[in-house]
């Protein structure tokens, strides 16, 4: 080298901004069922190009094709369907709440369904996810009460965390959701953690790790992959790249690796990138990494590629930092139509049942709704006691605690 | 004069340190093109440049420790934490390592950094997003710890800070940044352009770290605040009658001894207010300095008003608030006693 | 009955809770063949296998969230931190996560872990082997914080710790490992056996968390101190002739106020002493503690003898250090006051 | 899956420990001169199989082979032959003088010296490197003063670190050595913002990252790539993989990747594995990646692999845990022999010169250490002043601070 040039700062920027057209030229999808399907016990280092493509099952004509096709019934498809639109109902009906001022704050997940939808199908009873604030799908599929969802958001009397909580962060140790953490990335160690006292206890419970695009920059991501590696802990680790982390886009995060899955290649990991909108293809793959993880083949990560279709939250305006219709744009389509759209065109739905179908959950979501809201909301109606404030800091209050509890006089 | 409100004001103090150092860089989570979640930074890329200012990958020990690479590097990075309950990740880089490097090079390597953050409650933000983590970083020699109370000094003090050639810990009370809130959550909210302490001159000007405020001067009892805690003890004074002497200390660490010490020993007694848990609060560090140097002229223990040892709750947000009624009753006691 | 060390009988009581609980679990770096640098678990790896003991990779985040999830699944960890100087980059697990995962769940998920760490100074081990961190957990609600000064507690503490259903963070005051040592360090080094504290009982006891001891009764001053301040306090009061009760906290927090009051209203008098940086450290809290129950008992200021708001000197160490002669002073000027 | 089989915990174990013989079958050495050599300017994603190799210019017979060679006149390899046989020579000399009780701790670099100083020997002056407590031979190449070296470790009066810094944390701006930290892996992150600094400014000069086996598993070397690889800042990230992290085999940081090269490849980083043994590989690969960051190509992650030939520090036993004649079986050998071999076989160097060289240095050794002693070491002569120990918390010092230096006494 003789004189160098000077060097500059390369600040990424995403393809486009408000005012510009949106522009998806350089994403690259592949065809639906082009990706092979290896054996769940397949060497990771036989797989590398599966973190550089996107495994799909659903093509545009509605078809399920290529190997990771054929996995479900008609029935569960459905139900994967009717999943979704019970999350995608329960949002709508949050959101306006939040507008109108009977909670703080709300967290959708429009657009990503089938990601939390699809996976929890795949888990069976005992296993844990770890969650983050947009995972709302796998409680609601996996059945937990969704008055008490809403309970939680209103923080009213019967709110099961006692009006401690932000509203989206709900906790259910039965269901199989880890309390979520406000703080981000913390969980997928924890994951892991688990996973690992699984595989000490000798049982056969696996683990799921949960995380946004934005937070795999987060060091406890790496964390996460530096135990699972080592001790081939029984965990599946899953990033939801919808894209965007608020107003940052995703290549903040991932800098200059083409894919977020491929981050797990250089721990040894199986490392799968599949079309999140793609109900059939997330299940496919969360399974694949579910019976690989339980047969004692060590961790998998999954890049499940998707777009945040609304807002980061109810305090979030995109408007201000990405075209407003981008999401029309967006090459991978709606989970839900998608979906709808396989199962009407294998005969085993219609547009009549599906909007049967979809005024019948809605008026099921206001019929939950009033019953909550008769309980109470964050300003009106019954609360929880503030004696809960002082409760469950410790197993057992300690003195000084129980004298600042004096002192509020509760 | 402008009437700014506090957001206003830390943009403005941005801009000014900015615009007469090159060295200044800003940069964090949304920090770029949006301008921050609470719209601080905004305008700043558009103006400065996108090296100088953008978004960073959510990682609070990478935005901590590389802004201590360029501080060492000559740069003058003030960073920002999205909230300041995120701010532990990087608590390692900035407690052994910020901390500590001019120490451990026997002056060879200095740190100018500061590190902003939102902090505190009162936006029913959980307890995710309303600690105020002070205390952990006063404990830390090496450290200096700032919290401003309305937006003329959030500008001088983070001009301040920018200019320090240590690394500055910058709390910004949340609640206070669109008005000068008094604990009273059911009245409406009062505008900083309402308030005298909003006009905020143009151009450069800095308060300098380490000098307290007399927000309020009074004969029978001094209170010691910061932050969002000001305004409660001031409302709090007017609606006992309670003659109080309201200091508001702007800067936590190093603290402003001379002024306390003679208020307490001109009052006789004290009480002191904050919004972090309790137990090893800098409440407690105050109580300290303060029975240190003035126990003989005290007529009445201190007490301290707090948040509670829980984390902050969502719907007992009024509860766990340490607001004007608990500060007025601790008002009271303290002159009953003795 | 034998005597030990203190790291044997920290060993044991890692030895008495794996045997007598399957979900008991050891790991950390350099834990599992080697046992440990201080050699803690020298032996487990072997007779529990090395699934329940083990070498961890050298991440302290990844040591303690991976705890975490082991323990919400029901299993007891019991992890090691190198030294304490290193447990910062889990600070964001401990306070985040460990500390409020019952609190946030309304006890539907629960973490029963035990976090050991060697702490404090006085083997010149520089500003990063001797810290003592424990403020900065004090802090925390949600958190225990233990400190034995000797073998006996220090195995029954450990024992009441992985038992305990909270998560404990367990200080070890390395300097004690070996000896009671008194700070006097031109003497030659008491072993533990030497000592009746050496003294450990073979099997399970346990000493609850939350209740101090006191070393020495006296009726002159309280002297409040925990971990190898113990020791200095008790040679101090021998030295100056001054009749000291000598409190040995043991439990920092939750906190014996009982104990801790009682002792100073009989008194009137109190120093308190710690390792740690005087600012913001756990020292404050008692002093705040002592000051609003004993106010009126009191009759003389209360005085803090702790290490200075540096970091920990290599060459320095004795003159950092908080010995007999800085203690020996502060008894006799809280005797001289009033 | 029907029935799973239940699960166990996973725990790497080293090839060997103490009474076995020790094995290095399953590592496999590549022929030097083997692998290629890529223009500075290349893909990243053209180059992962540079992650898996090992780049090696000395072959068995000491010659210089394949495209990494001939770099080095003979009059620079023979100064770097020097500047190795002047680290161990330092080294010695110290561990005896802890051994005596001159001083409380101390760190060798044994077997590990050709990648400080091939390393040092490629930079700028300007360029900075933020070093671990194992790369001395930087600061001895630069030409630091090694009485004052001496100094510090014994902590006397002249001591440029005043007394406050363990024995070998050194620090020097002007040789473009950053303050040592105790705290493994943040100086990683550290390098990367300066970098970052130099380039916002539009200057020439480069950082270079240090980091050991064991504290890749640290989050801040992920954060380090995590911030390089996004925003392309010119450093390079150098992993020394002596095998042994105290008493834990690089096995538990490396989990199931093959390398811990090929933790770069998923962030799009060039990684590259170098021969740490062999100083011309070192030098060659070296200078590779601190022009391709000076030309504004971005990081690169270099895998150096050696051997920790001595104890971990003078607090460690390492017969405790591997077997002792490791060190004799381990396949990349001595780079002070190597070199010396390279530089005999081209007839630049002889048995006997080698042998006035090493007694020269030594004997300098011996005189520098009767000129620092002269002053002092910890227990004895003089220290510096107790002043110093409340100087430098801040640039000034405030009131509390100058009240405790008042009850202090000093
Ligand atoms: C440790 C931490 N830092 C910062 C934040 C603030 N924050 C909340 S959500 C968010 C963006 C996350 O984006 P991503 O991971 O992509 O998830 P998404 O919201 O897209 O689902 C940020 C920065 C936080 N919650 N925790
Ligand atoms: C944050 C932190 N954790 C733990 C330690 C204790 N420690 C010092 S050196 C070391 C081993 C490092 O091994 P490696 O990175 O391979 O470097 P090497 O000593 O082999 O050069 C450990 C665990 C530390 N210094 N800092
Ligand atoms: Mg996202
Ligand atoms: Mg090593």
């Amino acid at each position: 080298m003789s004189k160098a040039k000077p060097l500059s700062l390369y600040v990424p920027e995403p393809q486009c901004r408000p005012g510009e057209t949106p522009d998806f030229s350089g994403f690259i999808v592949p065809k639906a069922g082009a990706v092979r399907r290896p054996d769940i016990d397949v060497a990771p280092a036989e797989i590398h190009d599966l973190a550089y493509s996107i495994i799909r099952v659903l093509n545009r004509e509605g078809e399920a094709v290529g190997p990771w096709a054929e996995q479900l019934s008609d029935e569960e498809a459905l139900e994967g369907l009717r999943n979704m639109m019970k999350v995608r109902a329960y949002d709508a009906r949050l959101l306006m709440a939040q507008r109108q001022g009977k909670t703080s704050f709300y967290m959708q997940s429009l657009g990503e369904e089938a990601i939390a939808c699809a996976f929890q199908k795949a888990l069976k009873p005992g296993d844990m996810n770890f969650p983050t604030y947009r995972q709302q799908g796998l409680l609601i599929t996996s059945g937990y009460p969704i008055v008490d969802m809403m309970n939680q958001v209103y923080s009213n009397a019967r709110d099961p965390m006692a009006g401690r909580q932000l509203p989206v962060m709900y906790s259910s140790k039965k269901h199989g959701f880890f309390t979520i953490s406000g703080n981000l990335a913390t969980q997928f160690v924890q994951a892991v953690g688990w996973a690992m006292a699984s595989a000490i206890k000798g049982d056969t419970k696996i683990a799921a790790g949960w995380i946004g695009d934005g937070a795999t920059a987060e060091s406890d991501f790496y964390a996460a992959m530096v135990f699972a590696s080592t001790y081939h802990a029984p965990v599946v680790l899953n990033v939801v790249n919808n894209q965007w982390a608020i107003s940052t886009f995703q290549g903040i995060a991932r800098g200059d690796a083409p894919t977020f899955a491929s981050r797990g290649l250089g721990f040894g990991m199986p490392s799968l990138r599949v079309d999140g909108n793609d109900y059939l293809a997330v299940y496919a793959v969360s399974k694949w990494a579910i019976d690989r993880a339980r047969s004692g083949h060590g961790p998998t990560l999954i890049e499940h590629v998707t777009y945040r279709a609304g807002a980061h939250s109810t305090s979030d305006d995109p408007s201000a930092y990405r075209p407003k219709d981008e999401v029309t744009a967006w090459p991978l389509g709606d989970p839900v139509e998608r979906l709808k759209a396989y199962l009407i065109k294998k005969g085993a739905w219609s547009e009549e049942r599906h909007a049967q179908a979809k005024a019948q959950i809605e008026s099921e979501m206001v019929q939950f709704q009033k019953e909550a809201e008769a309980i109470g909301t964050l300003h009106s109606g019954s609360g929880p006691s503030v004696r809960e404030m002082f409760e469950d800091v410790y197993k057992e209050t300690p003195i000084h605690l129980k004298r600042q509890r004096q002192e509020a006089g509760v | 004069m402008a009437r700014m409100t506090m957001i206003e004001a830390l943009r403005d103090g941005l801009d000014v340190a900015m615009s007469r150092d090159e060295n200044v860089v800003v940069y964090g989570e949304d920090v770029g093109y949006f301008g921050g979640v609470f719209r601080v930074t905004q305008g700043l890329q558009k103006k400065y440049g996108k090296q100088r200012c953008f978004d960073s990958p959510i990682n609070e020990s990478g935005i901590v420790g590389t802004a201590i690479g360029m501080a060492v590097y000559g740069l003058r990075p003030c960073v920002e934490i999205q909230f300041a309950d995120y701010v532990y990740p990087a608590y390692d880089q900035i407690v052994s390592e910020a901390a500590r490097i001019r120490y451990r090079s026997n002056g060879d390597f200095t740190v100018p950094l500061t590190i902003r953050m939102p902090s505190g409650g009162g936006i029913f933000g959980g307890q995710t997003h309303s600690q105020s983590p002070e205390a952990v970083f006063a404990h830390v020699c090496g450290l200096k710890t700032v919290m401003p109370s309305n937006p003329y000094d959030a500008k001088g003090l983070l001009i301040a800070s920018i200019e320090d050639d240590d690394p500055v810990i910058f709390l910004e009370p949340k609640r206070l940044y669109n008005g000068p809130f008094d604990g009273h959550h059911e009245r409406p909210v009062t505008p900083w352009k309402k308030h005298e302490l909003g006009e905020v001159p143009e151009g450069h000007y800095s308060i300098p770290l380490g000098q307290a405020a007399v927000r309020r001067e009074g004969a029978d009892v001094t209170v010691l605040a910061y932050g969002t805690m000001v305004f409660v003890a001031l409302a709090a004074a007017e609606e006992t009658g309670i003659d109080a002497e309201v200091i508001d200390l702007r800067t936590i660490l190093p603290l402003d001894l001379e002024t306390i010490e003679n208020s307490v020993k001109k009052t006789g007694r004290c009480v002191i207010v904050h919004e972090a848990t309790r137990t090893c609060g800098f409440g407690a560090e105050l109580m300290s300095v303060v029975q240190e140097s003035c126990f003989y002229r005290l007529e009445a223990p201190i007490i301290r008003v707090t948040g509670w040892d829980t984390p902050y709750p969502h719907a007992h947000e009024w509860a766990y608030f340490p607001g004007p009624g608990r500060v007025g009753e601790a008002l009271k006691k303290v002159m009953e006693s003795a």
